[in-house]
This record gives C-alpha cells, sequence and structure tokens, in this order.
C-alpha cells in the first residue's frame, strides 16, 4: 500500500467511526436531511478548501480566501443590484477578478520570495478592505436567477434536499482530484511541494505553476464566494470571516501535509464533512455555552490530529525512518 | 580546438558569485558520439559549468551553443527541450513522489488529455529494468536508498536526453554492479551518437570511460585533451596544479599490537533494523564496514549512535557498560557521527562554515558555555585549515560551498569534539582525488593518534587501504569480520557477494 | 407538553450579549422551556446549519439573533415548510415578513437618536465638536446608530462630528482610538463630546480621557449605546454622561409570544420593539449597576 | 550584540519604520509632539510605543518559534486566558503579585502544551497551535463567563497604564524582555541552535542539540510573552475582556516578525528587528488614526504599505539595487 495514502484511511475511518457514535447518541442525525444539510451548508467551505489543498500540496497557504469569498459576495451584489448585470455576467466578471488577484499573489511569492503566509496576509487585508470600501453594508440580490437556482435542488426520501450548491460542491471536489492527480499540472503541484529546487532542476515551470496555483485558488475562492451569495442571496463585506482557518483544518484534517507534497483531494472532502459533522453534533447537543462550544472543537480538533499521528506512526514503524528527529 | 562540429559548446563563459569567480571564460565543447569527463578538484567550477549548460544558472559573460547555434537557456526545461538530459551532483528528484512519476515528470504519457498511470508504470518497469532495478515504480521514491534515487535520476536523464547527456558524480553512491550497468548504457548511448559529459573524482572511471577530458582549476581552463594523450599522473598534476604522493592501496603496514578495548556491543541490535552483531573495537582501530547497498550498513552505524536506539543487546565502554538512547548520549560519551545524506543530515545550509563547524562542540558543553565568536573563529579557522576547506570566508553561508568542501565541513565539525569514536558513513562520496587523499590520511593519522573509527565504504580499496578490521554485512546482517590476511579486495569481494554458503571465517568461528 | 426551543445565538463578542445569551437561558429555564442553544462565534453561515439542525430536530420553535440583515430567506421557508416557527431576536431581517413569526428588537436607528438628542439638548446652542467610536466596520448596529446619531444632530450646525473611527465594540480598541483623537485635536482641547456606538468603547475611551488629565464627563461629554454595569459605576463616579438602554431581555417577550401563538394560535405583533431607555446621572446610576450584576454582563 | 555596525542600524525595518513615522507626521503635523504631563511623557510618538508594546512582546517570543521554523497561532488566546486569570484572581481577593503569578503561570503551561505536541508528537506547529488558538479563547471565557471581569488592583493598574522614568510601563516591559532575551540567545548558545533546529532538525539532533527540549523552551517563552502581553492589555482597560483581548494579534506578530527579517522557513533570526517590525504595525495604525481617513480604507492602507515593506526587502529589489549600485561603480572605475 501506498505510503502517503495512510492518513486519508486514516481520516476516513475517524470520521465513519465519529459519525457512527454521533448516530447512536441521537438518532435523527442518520436522516437524509441531515445528510443534504452536510453537503448543502458546507458547499462554499468544500470549494475554497479544494483552491486550499492545491495551495497547501504545494508548499504554500493561501490566507486570502475567506477574505475573497466577502468580497466576491459583495462585488456580485453591487454589479446585480446596483449595476443591473445579469448574474452569469456578474459570475464572470467576479471570476475574473479573483483570477488577477491569485495572479498577483502568485507573482509576488515567486518574483518577490516572500513567503506565502505573508503575501496572502496582506491579500487578506485587501480584499476585505476592498470589499468595505465597495460598501459597509449587507447588500440584498433579488434576481429571478438566483430564486431560480435556489429552488433547483432533488427531493430525497425522509425530506432532505440535495440542493444544486450542494451538487455543485461535488463536481468540484471531482475536477479538483482529476486535476491533482491526473494531470501535468497536478504533479508540478506535488512537485513544488516536495523540492522546489528539484522541481525547478527536473524541469518544472515553477513561475507558471506557482501563479496557477494562487489562481486556481482564489478563482475557487471566487466560486464559494458565489455560492455563499446564492445561499444567502446576499453580498456582506463580513461574510466568511475566518473561513481560511476553516479551510486549513478541513485540508489538514484530510490527511494533506502542512509542509507539502502530500495530500489527496478526497481526503479533504472528508476533513469538510468531519468539520460539519462536529458543528451538527454540537447543535443537536444544544447544551454548550459559546465558550464550551470553543472548547469542545479544540479538543476534537485535537484529538483528530493525535489519531491521525497514531495511526500514521503505527502504520509506518516499519518504514525506514528517514524522519529522524 | 580545431573540431568545429560541436553538439553543444560553451564559449568563455563566466560566472561570479558576489565576489567569487566560480568560473572564468571557460569554453568547453561536446562532439557527438563522445564520453567527455570533466575534472576538477572540489569547487574548481564543474557543478557550476553544468549548471550553466542546463539552464539552472546564467552565465555573467560568454555564450552556449547547441549545433552551433547560440542560445538563451532560460530554464532547465528550456534545455530539456533541446535534449539535453542531466543528473545533477545532489540527488535533485522528488521523494515525495512516486519512482515513476520521478521518471516522467512533465512528459507523463497521457491518453485525453489525462495522465495515463498505469501505461507511466509500465514504461517505468521497462525503462529501470535496463539498470537492473527491480521495484515497484508506483512506490514513493523516498522509501528508497540514495543508490536507487541515483540510479533512478540517470534513467531519467537518459530517457531525457536525445543529443546530450550530463552526468555530475552519479557514480558516487553506487556499488561496482551498478557503475557497471551504468558503464554498459552509457556506453551504448555513446554509439547512438549522444555527447555525454561525465563528472567524477574517480580516475579509474574516468581511463574506463571516457574519450576525451577537460581539466578546470579555480574556476579556470587548464586544458582539454584527448585522454589516451594523458596519463594518470598528468591528470593529477593538472588538477592539482602540484604533485601528490599517492598512498597506494598498500595494506596496513604490519600487525599493530593489540591495544586497550574501547568499546564492545554484544548481540547490539534493533528489530526491523539490523540483526543483532557483536563487535568489538580497540583503541587506534579503524573498522571498515563493506557490503552491497541497502545491507544495513548505514542502520548499523544509526543504532551504534543511537539515532535509532537498539532494542537487544549491551554496549560497554572501557569496560563500563553505557546505555546509548539517542544521539546526545552518544556524544556525551565521546562518539561522533557523519551521516551519509549530507544533505539531509549533515548540512545546516543557512549557517555559515564556522557555526557548521562548531556546532557539535557547542552542542556538547551544552546551552550555557557558548563559545564567542572569537573562539569560534579560531576553531573553526584551525579545523578548517587542517581540513584544507576552501571557502571565500568562514562566515559565509556552507550551502554555497562546493558539496566535498561540504564533507569536509561536517568531518571537521566532528574533529573539533575530540572524539574517542567516530563514525564515518561514506566520507569520501563526491571528494576529489586530492582531498581523498587527504581524508584517507586524516583517517589513518586519527587512528596512531588513537581514536578509533568505525568507517562505512562502498570503495573498497579505500577500505583495504585503512582498516585494521573489516566487517561485512549482508542483509542487515554482520556477516563476516575479517582480519589480517583477509583484507583484501578478493576476500572482501568474497564475502560480500557469497549467498547461503558460510564464508570461511563462520565456519572457523 | 414541554417546549422545545432552538436558539441560534451570535455569539459571545460581548458583555451585552453574554448578559442577552444569560438572560434567554434564564427566562426559559422559569417557563419550563427546553432550550437548545447554537452559538455561531459570529459567523452567518453557522447560523444558518444552526437552523437546519434545529429543524432536523423538529423543535417546536426557533429563536435567531441575526449576524447580519440579508440572506435567510431560504433557510426560514425550509423552517416555514417544517411548520416550525421562527422569532427573531435583537435585531430584524431584510426579507418577506410572513417567514418570521415576530421580531423582538431595539429600534438601532433609535438608539442613536436618543443619544443624539440628549447631546442636542444638552449642548443648546453652543459650539460642540463630537469624535464618534464607531462599532465594527460594516455591522448593523454600528451602521444604524451612526445614522439615528446623525439624524439627531442633523439640524443642528453648532454640533458636528469631526472625527470618526472604527473602536470594534472593544473596550481596548476604544481607548486607542480615542487616545489618538485626544492627540490629533490638540490634546483633547478641541473635543467636547465623544460618542461611542457602545458602552464598552466608551469605558475605554473615559480611560483614555482621564490619562490625558482631563476630566471625562465635564471637560468632554460622554454618551453611549447599551446600559452595562461597567458604564453605570462610571456615571456614578460622574465620569459618563448619558447611556441608551439596550435591554439584554428580548428572550422574555419572544417567549410570552410564542406561548400565546401555541396556545391558542394568537399572532403576536410583527414587531415588538423594546424601549431604547435614556439613563443619565439623575437615574441612580449606582442603583441600576447593582441590578444588572446577576445577568450575566 | 555588543558589537553593533552602522550598516546593521540603518536597513531596511529601520528606514520603513523612519519612513512611516515621516509619513504620520506629514499627515499629522504634531506627531512628534511630547510632552511631559503628569510625571510621565505624552505625545503620538509615545503612543506609538505604548500600544505597540503588547505585539512587540509577542513579537519577542514568536521571533524565537518561527526561527525553529515553528509558528505560534495561539499566542492572541494566551493573552485572554493570562488576563482572565489575573483579573479573576485579584477580583477572588487575591494580591497583584499572585494574579500576575498565575498569568505568568497560565502562559507557562500553555506554552509547554504546545512544545509538547509540537517536540513530542511531531505535530505540524500551525495545527498544534491553532487547537489552543481555537480552545484557549473559550477557555477564557468560560473563566470570566463571558462578560468582562473589571478590577481596580493598582499592581495590575500599573502594568497596564503606569510609567516609569516617564516612559509608559509597557514600553519599559517590552524594552526590558527584548535586552533580556537578546542577552540570553546571543551570549549562551541557545540562539545558535534555535537556528540550527529551524535550519535542519534532523541535523541537530544528529549533531547532539537536544531540540526536542530546545523547541518546549521556545514554545514556553512565547506562551509566557503572551501571558506578559494579556496581564498589559487586561491593565490597560483595567477588565479582561476574554471575548476580544488579543483578538488576531497573532497575525500581528508574525507579521511583525516577518518584517523583522526571520523567515518562515526557520533559520537566523533577530529579535530587535522584529521589535521594530511590531512598531512599524502599529505606526501604521497610529497613523491611520491621526490621519483621520474613514475607517473603510484602513485594511486597504495596511496591505498597501505591507506589500510596499515587502517589496523593499525582497531579494528581487536587492537585485535591482545591487545592479544599479554595480553600474555606477563599474562607470567610476
Ligand atoms: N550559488 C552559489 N553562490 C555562491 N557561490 C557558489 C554557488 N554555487 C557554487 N559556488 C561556489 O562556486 C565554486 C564552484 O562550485 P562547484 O559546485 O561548481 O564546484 P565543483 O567543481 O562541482 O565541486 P565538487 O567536486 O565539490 O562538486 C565553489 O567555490 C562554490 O563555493
Ligand atoms: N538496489 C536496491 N533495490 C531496492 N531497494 C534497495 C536497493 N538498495 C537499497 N535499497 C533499500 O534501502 C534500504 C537501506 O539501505 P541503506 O542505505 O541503509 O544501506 P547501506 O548498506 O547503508 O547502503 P549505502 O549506505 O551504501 O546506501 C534497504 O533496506 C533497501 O530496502
Ligand atoms: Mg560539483
Ligand atoms: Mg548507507
Amino acid at each position: 500500500m501506498n505510503r502517503s495514502m495512510r492518513p486519508l484511511l486514516a481520516t476516513v475511518a475517524i470520521f465513519l467511526v465519529a459519525y457512527a457514535a454521533a448516530v447512536f447518541q441521537f438518532p435523527g442525525l442518520l436522516s437524509t436531511r441531515v445528510l443534504g444539510n452536510f453537503l448543502t451548508d458546507n458547499a462554499f467551505l468544500g470549494i475554497t478548501a479544494v483552491g486550499m489543498t492545491f495551495v497547501i500540496i504545494s508548499g504554500g497557504i493561501d490566507l486570502s480566501v475567506g477574505a475573497v469569498i466577502g468580497f466576491t459576495g459583495v462585488l456580485v451584489a453591487v454589479l446585480i443590484s446596483s449595476f443591473g448585470l445579469h448574474p452569469l455576467v456578474a459570475f464572470a466578471i467576479a471570476l475574473a477578478v479573483a483570477a488577477l488577484f491569485g495572479a498577483a499573489m502568485g507573482l509576488a511569492i515567486h518574483y518577490l520570495e516572500v513567503p506565502a503566509f505573508i503575501v496572502t496576509l496582506a491579500g487578506m487585508f485587501l480584499a476585505r478592505g476592498g470589499a468595505s470600501v465597495i460598501t459597509q453594508d449587507s447588500v440584498p440580490i433579488n434576481h429571478e436567477f438566483y430564486s431560480t437556482i435556489s429552488s433547483l435542488y432533488f427531493r430525497l426520501p425522509g425530506g432532505g434536499r440535495l440542493s444544486f450548491v450542494g451538487l455543485l460542491m461535488i463536481a468540484v471536489f471531482v475536477f479538483g482530484a482529476v486535476v491533482a492527480h491526473r494531470t501535468r499540472f497536478g504533479s508540478y503541484v506535488y512537485a513544488l511541494g516536495g523540492n522546489t529546487t528539484s522541481a525547478s532542476l527536473m524541469g518544472v515551470p515553477v513561475a507558471r505553476t506557482t501563479v496557477q496555483i494562487y489562481m486556481l485558488s482564489s478563482m475557487l475562492a471566487c466560486l464559494a464566494g458565489i455560492v455563499f451569495s446564492l445561499y444567502t442571496s446576499a453580498g456582506y463585506p463580513l461574510a466568511a470571516v475566518g473561513v481560511e482557518l476553516d479551510a486549513i483544518g478541513a485540508v489538514v484534517i484530510g490527511g494533506t501535509l502542512l509542509t507539502g507534497g502530500y495530500g489527496f483531494v478526497f481526503g479533504t472532502f472528508v476533513g469538510v464533512m468531519l468539520l460539519g459533522l462536529v458543528q451538527t453534533y454540537i447543535i443537536f447537543d444544544g447544551t454548550l455555552s459559546s465558550w464550551w462550544t470553543k472548547i469542545v472543537i479544540g479538543i476534537l480538533l485535537f484529538l483528530f490530529i493525535v489519531l491521525q499521528r497514531l495511526v500514521f506512526a503505527a502504520s509506518a514503524r516499519g518504514d525506514r525512518s528517514s524522519e529522524t528527529a | 580546438m580545431a573540431e568545429t562540429a560541436f553538439r553543444m559548446e560553451a564559449r568563455g563563459v563566466s560566472k561570479i558569485f558576489g565576489t567569487h569567480r566560480a568560473l572564468d571564460k571557460v569554453d568547453f565543447g561536446l562532439l557527438a558520439g563522445e564520453v567527455h569527463a570533466l575534472l576538477g578538484e572540489n569547487g574548481a567550477g564543474k557543478s557550476t559549468l553544468i549548471k550553466i549548460l542546463t539552464g539552472a544558472y546564467q552565465p555573467d559573460g560568454g555564450e552556449v551553443l547547441v549545433d552551433g547555434e547560440p542560445v538563451h537557456l532560460d530554464s532547465p526545461l528550456h534545455a530539456q527541450s533541446f535534449g539535453i538530459g542531466t543528473v545533477y551532483q545532489e540527488v535533485n528528484l522528488l521523494p515525495n513522489r512516486s519512482v515513476a512519476e520521478n521518471l516522467f515528470l512533465g512528459h507523463q504519457p497521457t491518453r485525453f488529455g489525462l495522465v495515463d498511470r498505469k501505461r507511466m508504470n509500465r514504461d517505468a518497469r521497462v525503462l529501470l529494468k535496463r539498470y537492473g532495478l527491480e521495484i515497484d515504480p508506483s512506490s514513493e521514491l523516498g522509501s528508497h536508498s540514495v543508490a536507487v534515487q541515483q540510479i533512478v535520476a540517470i534513467a531519467r536523464a537518459v530517457q531525457l536526453s536525445g543529443k546530450v547527456l550530463i552526468l555530475d558524480e552519479p557514480t558516487a553512491s553506487l556499488d561496482r554492479d551498478e557503475v557497471q550497468r551504468l558503464f554498459e548504457v552509457v556506453a551504448s548511448l555513446k554509439r547512438d551518437g549522444l555527447a555525454i559529459v561525465f563528472i567524477t573524482h574517480f580516475l579509474d572511471q574516468v581511463f574506463a570511460l571516457a574519450d576525451r577530458v577537460t581539466i578546470l582549476r579555480n574556476g579556470k581552463l587548464v586544458d582539454t585533451r584527448r585522454l589516451s594523450e594523458l596519463t594518470r599522473t598528468d591528470l593529477v598534476r593538472k588538477m592539482l596544479g602540484k604533485d601528490i604522493a599517492f598512498s597506494g592501496s598498500t595494506s596496513l603496514e604490519a600487525q599493530r599490537p593489540v591495544t586497550d578495548v574501547l568499546l564492545e556491543f554484544k548481540g547490539y541490535g534493533r528489530k526491523r533494523s539490523v540483526r543483532p552483531f557483536t563487535l568489538t573495537i580497540h583503541k587506534g582501530e579503524v573498522i571498515g564496514v563493506a557490503g552491497l547497498l541497502g545491507s544495513g550498513r548505514t542502520e548499523m552505524a544509526r543504532v551504534m549512535f543511537g539515532i535509532d536506539p537498539s532494542d537487544e543487546g549491551s554496549v560497554a565502554l572501557n569496560g563500563k557498560p553505557i546505555s546509548i538512547r539517542a544521539a546526545t548520549d552518544a556524544i556525551a560519551h565521546g562518539f561522533g557521527f557523519c551521516p551519509e545524506d549530507r544533505k539531509a543530515d549533515g548540512i545546516f545550509g543557512d549557517l555559515s562554515v564556522r557555526e557548521n563547524i562548531v556546532i557539535a562542540l557547542q552542542g556538547k558543553l551544552g546551552w550555557f558555555r557558548a563559545l564567542n565568536r572569537d573562539e569560534q573563529l579560531d576553531l573553526a579557522g584551525q579545523f578548517g585549515e587542517s581540513m584544507d576547506i576552501r571557502a571565500a570566508s568562514l562566515d559565509m553561508p556552507v550551502k554555497l560551498l562546493s558539496g566535498g568542501n561540504q564533507q569536509k565541513v561536517i568531518l571537521a565539525r566532528w574533529l573539533a569534539t575530540d572524539p574517542a569514536f567516530l563514525i564515518l558513513d561514506e566520507p569520501t562520496r563526491g571528494i576529489d582525488v586530492g582531498a581523498h587523499a587527504e581524508i584517507v590520511r586524516t583517517i589513518n593519522r586519527l587512528r596512531d593518534d588513537g581514536m578509533a573509527l568505525v568507517v562505512i565504504s562502498s570503495e573498497i580499496d579505500e577500505v583495504v587501504a585503512y582498516s585494521s578490521r573489516v566487517v561485512v554485512m549482508r542483509d542487515r546482517e554482520m556477516v563476516a569480520e575479517l582480519r589480517g590476511e583477509d583484507i583484501s579486495p578478493a576476500v572482501i569481494v568474497q564475502a560480500i557477494a557469497t549467498h547461503g554458503e558460510p564464508t570461511p571465517e563462520e565456519t572457523a568461528a | 407538553a414541554d417546549m422545545t426551543v432552538g436558539f441560534s445565538q451570535i455569539g459571545s463578542e460581548s458583555g451585552w450579549r453574554a448578559a442577552e445569551t444569560s438572560v434567554t437561558k434564564q427566562q426559559a429555564e422559569s417557563r419550563g422551556i427546553n432550550l437548545k442553544f447554537a452559538d455561531a462565534q459570529q459567523k452567518q453561515e453557522n447560523q444558518i446549519k444552526a437552523i437546519r439542525g434545529f429543524i432536523a430536530q423538529g423543535v417546536d420553535a426557533i429563536l435567531v439573533a441575526p449576524v447580519v440583515a440579508t440572506g435567510w430567506e431560504d433557510v426560514l421557508s425550509e423552517a416555514k415548510e417544517a411548520k416550525i416557527p421562527v422569532v427573531l431576536l435583537d435585531r430584524g431581517i431584510d426579507g418577506p415578513q410572513d417567514l418570521y413569526l415576530t421580531s423582538v428588537a431595539s429600534d438601532q436607528v433609535k438608539e442613536g437618536k436618543v443619544a443624539g438628542d440628549w447631546l442636542v439638548g444638552t449642548v443648546k446652542d453652543k459650539d460642540c465638536r463630537v469624535v464618534e467610536l464607531q462599532g465594527t466596520v460594516g455591522s448593523t448596529p454600528a451602521i444604524n446608530r451612526k445614522k439615528g446619531f446623525e439624524e439627531a444632530i442633523a439640524g443642528h450646525s453648532n454640533i458636528s462630528i469631526v472625527r470618526s473611527q472604527t473602536g470594534d465594540f472593544t473596550r481596548s480598541k476604544g481607548k486607542e482610538v480615542m487616545e489618538g483623537f485626544l492627540k490629533a485635536e490638540n490634546g483633547g482641547k478641541n473635543i467636547c463630546a465623544v460618542y461611542a456606538h457602545n458602552d464598552d468603547m466608551a469605558v475605554g475611551a473615559i480611560q483614555a480621557i482621564k490619562d490625558a488629565g482631563l476630566k471625562p464627563g465635564t471637560d468632554i461629554l460622554v454618551v453611549s449605546i447599551d446600559g452595562v454595569p461597567d458604564l453605570f459605576s462610571a456615571m456614578a463616579a460622574g465620569e459618563a454622561n448619558a447611556t441608551v438602554e439596550l435591554t439584554p431581555n428580548m428572550a422574555g417577550p419572544a417567549f410570552d409570544a410564542l406561548a400565546a401563538y401555541k396556545k391558542d394560535g394568537t399572532v403576536p405583533p410583527k414587531f415588538i420593539i423594546t424601549e431604547s431607555k435614556l439613563y443619565t446621572p439623575a437615574d441612580d446610576p449606582k442603583g441600576e449597576a447593582e441590578r444588572r450584576k446577576s445577568l450575566g454582563y | 550584540m555588543t558589537r553593533i555596525s552602522f550598516g546593521r542600524i540603518f536597513n531596511t525595518q529601520t528606514i520603513a519604520l523612519v519612513s512611516v513615522l515621516l509619513l504620520n507626521w506629514i499627515l499629522f503635523p504634531g506627531f512628534f509632539k511630547i510632552e511631559w504631563q503628569d510625571g510621565r511623557l505624552f505625545g503620538s510618538l509615545i503612543d506609538v510605543l505604548n500600544r505597540g508594546a503588547p505585539v512587540a512582546i509577542l513579537a519577542i517570543g514568536m521571533t524565537a518559534v518561527i526561527a525553529t521554523k515553528g509558528v505560534d497561532l495561539s499566542v492572541g488566546a494566551v493573552m485572554a486566558m493570562s488576563g482572565a486569570v489575573a483579573a479573576t484572581l485579584v477580583v477572588a481577593g487575591y494580591s497583584g503579585p499572585v494574579a500576575v503569578g498565575g498569568a505568568l503561570a497560565v502562559g507557562l503551561a500553555c506554552g509547554l502544551w504546545n512544545g509538547v505536541l509540537v517536540a513530542m508528537l511531531d505535530i505540524q506547529p500551525i495545527i498544534a497551535t491553532l487547537v489552543l488558538m481555537v480552545a484557549g479563547r473559550g477557555i477564557a471565557q468560560l473563566i470570566t463567563e463571558g462578560s468582562i471581569v473589571t478590577f481596580s488592583d493598582p499592581t495590575l493598574i500599573f502594568i497596564g497604564t503606569g510609567s516609569f522614568l516617564g516612559m509608559p510601563m509597557p514600553v519599559v516591559i517590552a524594552f526590558a524582555l527584548m535586552v533580556l532575551v537578546t542577552l540570553v540567545v546571543r551570549k549562551t548558545a541557545i540562539g545558535l541552535f534555535i537556528e540550527a533546529v529551524g535550519v535542519n532538525r534532523s541535523a541537530a539532533t544528529l549533531a547532539g542539540i537536544r531540540s526536542r527540549l530546545l523547541l518546549l523552551t521556545v514554545y514556553s517563552v512565547s506562551g509566557i510573552c503572551a501571558a506578559i502581553a494579556g496581564i498589559i492589555v487586561a491593565g490597560d482597560i483595567r477588565g479582561a475582556d476574554a471575548n476580544n483581548a488579543g483578538l488576531w494579534l497573532e497575525l500581528d506578530a508574525i507579521l511583525a516578525a516577518v518584517i523583522g527579517g526571520t523567515s518562515l522557513l526557520g533559520g537566523r533570526f533577530s529579535i530587535p528587528m522584529s521589535v521594530i517590525g511590531a512598531l512599524i504595525i502599529q505606526a501604521m495604525n497610529t497613523g491611520i488614526l491621526v490621519s483621520g481617513y474613514p475607517p473603510e480604507f484602513n485594511l486597504v492602507v495596511k496591505a498597501g504599505i505591507i506589500t510596499v515593506i515587502l517589496m523593499i526587502q525582497s531579494p528581487l529589489a536587492g537585485q535591482v539595487l545591487g545592479f544599479f549600485g554595480r553600474k555606477k561603480s563599474g562607470a567610476s572605475r
């Protein structure tokens, strides 16, 4: 078995066990309604996390995604409500802006040799600030296109809904998995995460790939912003604050190493579902105060990480121990 | 140079790092169907020239021509498009990806725009077979030893090279069989008309393979000649600019009197790493460790040094049992260890040469007895000089030194701790003839000073040259301990090669 | 049967919010209501998740303190489909009114206006340069309280807002921003009053004024909104001049409305507006501070 | 270090700091005015130092962590916790020094916890410290039950707002801490070991450095620094605001370290430079405050200035400048 598969399998196993345990306590969790909600409610997070997976596999990080979601929502809302553009046109404009934004960050990371953490932090300030310069209010979007989309869903037996945005997220995951694991671009991404010098000597176009990675991340964050605006029919400059940390958390819980080079897009999917499960569990429980909610989320995060390490360590024991320390 | 039909040519290239002229107006031409050896001391500028020829560096002067046309190679990818395949000095592959992907990265076979993994793995298997390597192409490259990675790097370069193949010290971590296979491959590529550059510090290999040689010294071109016009001594003189006395492969002068026992490993071993071994080491003794790649020599060293602590057996120092659970324990007992993978486990790339040299001693002194800057400079200067480390300044980052000089820095680091027992894992890998002789001399000197050493090496001649005893590893097990008369290349090779049937020593024991 | 009510709270970003949560819990307990509490950590998406979760559990009613006005239609229609009444607490939403049973909230614009009116009444014809400590940029209360205050002083050219910066609704930012204002306005000599969008920032500002060697409440008037105990204490010490109370008991009226609705289908008024009462040093600030101690501010 | 050459004083960080200060002066002419009032110095420049102190203190610990190739996201939450503990202790009747001791102990405990996760369990620092970043604020709120615990303990208030020789206490504390930590890392071998572990942990272990113990120490120092910063901000507002104390300050601290020239990839570090980085950030914030621009522009301005600073610092800029420099010297030859 491939060594790098192990954290992924560990995550899947943990998810299944955790879900089973939660269902045992609250049988209501095993309904199509809850499952449908898992997809719909986490769609924007999932889409963001796909982009984040690429960034992290390449050894980088993108702190700007939450702000890009907020910015996109505001931009789209203003374009539709104030300028009367068709949503699809507004989407295209937003995606183009996001692509430029991501490209600028990628260029800065590569040519200025500033760590991604800092470049994307500045990007976060810029996007968040840009959104509040456009408007400070939350801008409602009243367009029939929006109502059409939100009425697009499959009804599942048992009252659940398989919504358009949920399906879109799945499509993005499939797309992400194919790109990561089945294209040359994908192999370049892993190459950068493995060792940038080696990658460059092996003929990987490092500059181009770096720029493409951050473009991809920003564009997926933008798509997530569009989904968020569909989800709420509005744009709000403070939307999705802190989503970057959720996305990073999902990616890492999904078995991708923050140091780069290893990871699976599908793992991220499981990571997103795990986070969703934790939140749903806390809601079903309904007795946790604000502070206990934070503490419990922290504890669960800790347990997942430790569990993953244990599973990883147990299965890696036989290997040539290359990591000394 | 009268020939004009160069496949690839560098005309008057220069490269300046800061104030250091790594290359100074060097001309270098490659003919189709030749093996061209590029020789020079550590730091002579060989790797730098290669990097310019392959677009990894941009020259500060001069030009590069392919088939007579001046080209501007702006990246290794660009060079690849001209059919130039390269193995760089340090294995530059991706340990996190599969073997097959490392072979084909950037050129993966695709179907409908998607990478066709099945075919890629199939092709990889076929390709590697040529080098006698039967490993799972979908396995992670990092899970294989340096040697395997080296072979993969070679296979990748060969497969990318339509016109020119450049090999920068490809044989440094290969054993005889593998070197032989590589030579066969090179010979056949030569017949196919490729121009091949070959960098090595092994003169035997130069004479076995090369048609012409180019010699660099201190970044300047010394000479380009047909090999047949040169003798071994000529070569060395041109490289060093002076004569050196060859110590030759004379075995130990005489049986020296057995001195005090320093260390005794009894049934020492570690599960899944190395089978229990028993070894007594005396003061003033060099124990050579021979074995095939992957035979567990490195593992043995790691267990001795406590990096992978033993889970069986005992060890005694000067007759008193000690326990070695971590590297710090070993160091506290006066051990030292130069690891085999200098990039990953040895050097601190961003730290200065000075800091790299003092760090082990400082580690021994602890957190609060800091050596001040002057003491550090003294120490670094002293050991830098005795090891003949070529660095523009002791304060430059060690990563800017040539590979051989980095190796000397690590050796100096341990000598500075004044160890009683030193383990050297492949200490001469990638080191030029001058330095090689230097290190062998150092080993001998240390032994005469009463230090005990364990030296792992794939160079059997070298092992013979300095060992008081030789232990042979096979399949992670110590299978033989040779001494006296038995320390000869023939016996060692036989002990390594013997499969199944016990060696004479074992039956005797 | 016992009623189970889900409560989606924004988070715990301020003392007032903590008080609202604890008052809601107290009110639920005293009525024998089983309260399911979900903290959204300031995120709308978490609130939507919580509401969906409540629907999936089949609660009898849902209370929401919406973090932002927009974006509730889809999820509230789901609640409606599931025949679960929804009551909005503390803030309203943009959207069709049939999506919720009622909204229990203060009028934030009015809060700002009450504060502004007080200032207008206090300074009369004197020139007054006001500095404003805004809430979090883009948050609804910040926008509305600014709007209300500006409306109140609109007709009075002697009163003008000379500086306005965000203090993020926090004490320490309120203090830091006030320090900056004091420096920028001639050591505070040019400032006649400070208007803070919440009491926490006002408390910070009071400290900054004191540090600058001026007397808050006398040299610089202090007016703010919320009515938290610490501000009443400051008022008792003569360091604050006015606060507009925002009651943390939004849940009481909400539970009453729900109980009546469940019992015989009485439809409550669409908007239950809580009182925006002005407190000045004349209103026994010491006693007010004491009275609020147990509410979890 | 004793050897400070002029080349080290005139570096990009100090130039950036001076530029931002000058920019502030252009926007607000009274910026450099300093007065003596009530036995202490008073002025915008002092505000920059005073308000910058908590982030500077965080940056001191953060720099050491980053130099080991780590990062500590939990410092903001640790600030909230230590403030909460100090406040509840004095409210419960304990003396000020006891409260300070309790808060520092909390910081140490948090640092040890992070250190154990990173050094013993080999969890990646970002994730390891994310745990405490999330849970820590919850714990702080649990301690204060979500409210702001106000106090009037003179010790704590003195730490937050007192002054010593005319300088605000936070500035004095930050300066003392900077000198102390700098001396400790440079006069012992600890600095070298931190850099060695950051550059190549595996080689450091092989060279006999107790890298686990070192990491544990470094994260503990970061925790203690965060606790000190937490006491300061609590003392400053005379209350522990568990909800907001230190919120997002971890990002400022990281930014300060990076502006100060410490690479997120570990290795070389300079604590005084990180402190200057923190002052640059605060000078920026104060400048925005006194300039009177509407707050919507705060973040955009901040992003712009960061970008400019990073561009000046980048190797590319160095090459461009070096290129012109070389050309000039070449011509003069
Ligand atoms: N990136 C760099 N920056 C500064 N100096 C460098 C750099 N790369 C190489 N050098 C210096 O250039 C000189 C030539 O190095 P090079 O690696 O080409 O030597 P080499 O002949 O390949 O030696 P070896 O046999 O040890 O591999 C050395 O002195 C080295 O220190
Ligand atoms: N030719 C090979 N084919 C497959 N695996 C190999 C080969 N060579 C080495 N390995 C792997 O590398 C592992 C350990 O090699 P290691 O480096 O410890 O051995 P060594 O005797 O020290 O050799 P050297 O130091 O010369 O590389 C082996 O257990 C084996 O799995
Ligand atoms: Mg070389
Ligand atoms: Mg080995």
